[in-house]
């Protein structure tokens, strides 16, 4: 297996598809030869063209919404939106037309699109360049929202959602942008809709999923030096959710700690919580806790940042409380 | 064109048949047939007419929530149309999408559209697949005078300049956007001059002149064809009724009301009048097709009345794609 | 009291705080003589004049942003946005401008503005026209999120929010637009983040709101017929949420039910049912029980919107699977 | 204009004031004085210079992402500034919004803004306020050319025409968005072209001269206070720098970039010839304000570097008016 950085996987993963399937292309503002904002793109204009790695205008509501019509007229399209602070631009666009349109049509529809987009705070980018809006599209049925945590889901949810026929949002984070790791080679391809348990334990189960899968296993490593052995769930895409893997984790456990990035109130973790509170309420030896960001924009400075992302101790903490 | 018999009779069966639609629509609508909203395409008959004379099956049309009359002029099934308008299992969208969301993917009518103005990014894409497949297929975003003041009108026309795409922006100036007067929401007269912000040719046509609109959208169709980019198109036109079915539009003078509504203005009177003094079809023969296409237009009631509701667990699935 | 509909209520709130206060405005698609598309600002115009009823193009970004920047220099805009579903169209506006704008000044920047909208199914307005995502609103800090049942409370409310120093998403539902019921005349103010129990009872909470909470009421009546006396409790204001008045209302009655018509992933019943596992986790005797429209668009057929919309059978069919 | 000496130093003033912070920020990024995104104003100078000498307090600007320039030409406090830039306490925005979100409420200034084309419905709406309460103010929306393309470009000029609003919109085209050239995202040469699509005026000036830039602007406000509406102002000039620090620019030919920054094109070297020329100013006087301007910035830096950082709790504040 190579090693790469999650960057250089998400890369892969949409070089292996456009060398397979001529219909794949990459839309987006700066995406061609400057690489992207963050780098992302960079050499697959020179690998695939003017035709097929495009630089836009300033206009994320056409980036999205050509993508519609493009899917529906029978390419898969690859939409860059540069930060996902931006999808306010283009959420009809997404909500209204992607995410709707197959079930408006009766069915007669199919959407193969991706909305590639970085999230996350970490590089004093403030309110504006910084958030993590994931349980916004997934209060959008028909859409599906994917977020990786590690260089090889990069690769393999990149695959599978470029060969999704659905919309697909793909979340990923500037923090782990530069996060090595192995890779495997060609058309690896990770489903859907299935967790992994990137640790296994057996005294807490902590759901948990890109940056803040990073810091929950950090987290898992502390607390099993104080005893305290906690099985880190990695749901990798939030719809399709793998309720099955998170209740049968909890049935084991008896404690469930969630963690995400965004902003506490209305947050992807309240849906878990409420869902584990529904279907696995016997399972519960203790209150559901959530490890989030307050309840404010993002600050600038890195002292406030610091003190607004979630991290190893407000994990422990929160762990420990359950016992 | 205008030497083209067999075109103009084409265009002209067209514009009776949606106009004959509409009206079954209004009256089935007003009899309480079916709920929600029904926007009626009544005197902008030309323009769906004259547009789509000129595409093939496979060029793409996105349409409005005024949108009966594109997809009949692209070919739309009238069975179908009309037991989607009833929400019957047998419609165009199984009952789900309703006259808002009415759509043929095969004959490549993606869909009425419920948000004002969310057809533009959509044909530019189509345009985009179009090009991008080395096809000489165009796509047609059809919208209104209100729609050209929304976000998506400036963002979809300035990509598909930059992007040479085969578009064709057609603007339907009705006169108004609800309630407001076109004076109202913008302060220009020709629609058309909005071209000039990104580079490319506009034109405004007479609305109610069918054989004008079908070539200016011939020209601006070869245009794309040949891969010479968008073209904006506007076509000045009047709506006949309300906003919606239900609107009495008491804002409407009644003399402007009066005026367009007359023979002279009018576009299938005018055609008529136009097919008569070609010496192309005498009354009687005009009187034929409406009577045919009535027959058309009741078979099509009957369809849909006849047809059966949706199951209910019908509202789970065609949510994704396997 | 006087006797109105909850539309005239919405209206009669607007009207009050007009005459008050000169800085309050209305902008919005056909607000002015047409009186908005289902006829809340109706008279308004006449009564105020085209310099305080002003339509606008269709063009929501600009309907939102205008009024940030209104507020900002010192004005109370109501900004209407015709149908809830076009939000998507204005959520740049609303969510990194208007909502953060205080914040990024670092305090130093009022933004009273409010966003009135209608949401909510049951009139064959199919998947664009009948939506209920009141969870995106709150998700975003910064923003208050409204949601009255009643003419008193939408009337009261409808002040409260016109007087709060922030952004307000004012949401009324469609189907309530009709409904008749007293309202106290002149000043009446409904406080942001103050639960109301619309009706007592001992064996389960339901908590719900707008459309939802008349249901509620419905379905307890038969329930009561049964035996099972259910406590109604309608939050008013999703954001502030009254976390207390729901936490004491479930220690009392150990059971909850919540109903919402938003889709249930990641709907706002999945936030609160959240926050009573996370806080008062000790007094539930069984599962919470989420209410809540299918992961669905919105079909436009009768037979399948009553299919879609939750209705009294489900909720009384889920508070009995909690006995 | 061009006579009136006091003015000419005092937009020169600004031009310097706006450079050596500028330069000193780039510097003090460089060295990891603080992190995010540094959006350069060098070389655009003259525009914020220009359009804000003929502003008063009580008039109202937007600007974006490279919104120094502006902040400092509409009286903003260079301290304030700096400190912010640092994340400090003493900010201006108490460390919480930074570089892109710079504001002073009370001066007119309603921020900086992360969000391209994000200023333009503000300063509408602000504009709407001052038409609302009878004032003659003024609001102004700074926006570059890659922001001419967004969505809210089109819904705020054609508003700002229909409701003839006292607001100017300044389109500063340094010729990039981020990587894109302005020929590889409009297929325009002049973006006040754009003004034909909302009826009203639209001029082009060399976003290099501030004397033309200050006529340019006046005129455009003195018609905003009069109440005759918007206008579209493209001042055309170029970034010196990449999009942001750290951004090499490598997409730049290096021949217009020299081009640029040589003397005759620059605007800060063309007004010290032209003061020096009309014998408004020695190159002495000259160099005696740039050093001042020197050491107000050194203070302002000291200032910063000595200001405390925000307590970690403040994070919670500030989110609501109570
Ligand atoms: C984004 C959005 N805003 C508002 C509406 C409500 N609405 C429906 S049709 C309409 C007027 C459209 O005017 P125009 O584009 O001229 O089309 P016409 O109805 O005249 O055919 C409005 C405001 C909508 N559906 N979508
Ligand atoms: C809505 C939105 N899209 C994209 C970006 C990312 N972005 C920041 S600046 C910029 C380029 C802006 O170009 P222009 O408007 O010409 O301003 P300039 O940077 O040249 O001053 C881009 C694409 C953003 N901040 N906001
Ligand atoms: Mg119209
Ligand atoms: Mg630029």
């Amino acid at each position: 297996m190579a090693q790469m950085t999650y960057m250089e996987a998400i890369r892969d993963g949409m070089r292996v598809e456009m060398k397979r399937d001529p219909g794949v292309y990459i839309a987006g503002e700066d995406v061609a030869q400057f690489g992207g904002c963050f780098g992302v793109t960079a050499g697959l204009y020179d690998e695939f063209g003017p035709e097929r790695v495009m630089n836009t205008p300033i206009s994320e509501a056409v980036i999205v919404g050509h993508a519609v019509g493009a899917a529906a007229a029978g390419l898969r399209p690859i939409a860059e939106i540069m930060f996902v602070d931006f999808m306010g631009c283009c959420m009809d666009e997404l909500g209204n037309q992607a995410a709707k349109m197959k079930y408006m049509f009766g069915g007669k529809a199919k959407v193969p699109m991706v909305v590639r987009t970085p999230c996350g705070a970490g590089m004093g980018a403030a309110a504006q360049h910084s958030q993590s809006l994931e349980s916004w599209f997934t209060h959008i049925p028909g859409i599906k929202t994917i977020m990786p945590s590690t260089p090889a889901d990069a690769k393999g949810l990149m695959i599978a959602a470029i060969r999704d026929d659905n919309p697909v949002v793909y979340i990923e984070h500037k923090q782990l942008l530069g996060l090595a790791g192995e890779v495997p080679e060609g058309e690896y391809v990770v489903p859907l809709g299935k967790a992994d348990i990137k640790r296994e334990g057996a005294d807490v189960t902590i759901v948990a999923w890109s940056w803040m899968l990073q810091k929950s296993l950090a987290a898992a490593e502390q607390l099993a030096k104080e005893g305290i052995n906690a099985e880190i769930l990695d749901p990798r895409t939030l719809v399709p959710l793998d309720k099955e893997a998170i209740l049968k984790s909890v049935a084991k456990t008896g404690r469930l700690v969630i963690v995400h990035e965004e902003v506490k109130t209305s947050g992807y973790g309240g849906e878990i919580a409420a869902i584990v509170t529904e279907e696995g309420f016997d399972y519960l030896d203790a209150p559901i806790k959530r490890v989030t960001a307050p309840d404010t924009p993002i600050p600038f400075s890195p002292v406030l940042e610091q003190a607004y992302i979630p991290n190893e101790e407000k994990i422990i903490k929160a762990v420990k409380q359950l016992f | 064109m205008a030497e083209n018999k067999e075109k103009l009779l084409e265009m002209y069966t067209t514009m009776v048949r949606i106009r004959t639609f509409e009206q079954k629509a209004i009256d089935l609508f007003a009899a309480g047939k079916f709920p929600g909203f029904v926007h009626s395409y009544l005197g902008e008959e030309a323009i769906a007419a004259g547009v789509c004379s000129n595409l093939r099956k496979d060029d793409y049309i996105c349409s409005t929530h005024r949108g009966h009359g594109h997809l009949i002029a692209k070919g739309g099934n009238l069975q179908l149309m009309m037991a989607e308008l009833f929400g019957k299992a047998t419609g165009y969208c199984k009952g789900k999408g309703g006259s808002m969301h009415i759509a043929d993917v095969d004959l490549g009518i993606l869909g009425a559209n419920g948000i004002v103005g969310a057809g533009m990014p959509i044909a530019t894409g189509a345009a985009f697949a179009c090009k991008y497949r080395k096809s000489d297929s165009v796509a047609i975003a059809f919208f209104g005078d209100g729609a050209s003041d929304r976000a998506t009108f400036h963002e979809s026309l300035n990509l598909a300049s930059i992007w040479k795409l085969p578009v064709v922006f057609i603007c339907e100036n009705n006169g108004w956007a609800i309630s407001n007067a076109q004076t109202s929401h913008q302060n220009i007269t020709d629609i058309s001059d909005r071209a000039t912000a990104y580079g490319i040719p506009g034109v405004s046509v007479d609305g109610n002149d069918v054989v004008a609109i079908a070539e200016a959208a011939d020209a601006a169709i070869e245009r794309a064809r040949k891969g010479d980019g968008p073209t904006l198109v506007e076509c000045k036109t009047w709506r006949h009724r309300g906003h919606f079915e239900g609107d009495p539009a008491i804002y409407k003078d009644p003399k402007d009301q009066e005026e367009w509504l007359a023979d002279n203005k009018d576009a299938i009177a005018r055609m008529e009048k136009k097919l008569v003094g070609l010496k192309y079809a005498g009354q009687d023969y005009l009187d034929k097709i409406k009577a045919e296409v009535r027959e058309e237009v009741e078979a099509a009631v009957q369809f849909a009345e006849q047809s059966p509701d949706p199951e209910p667990a019908e509202v789970l699935t065609d949510v994704y794609t396997a």
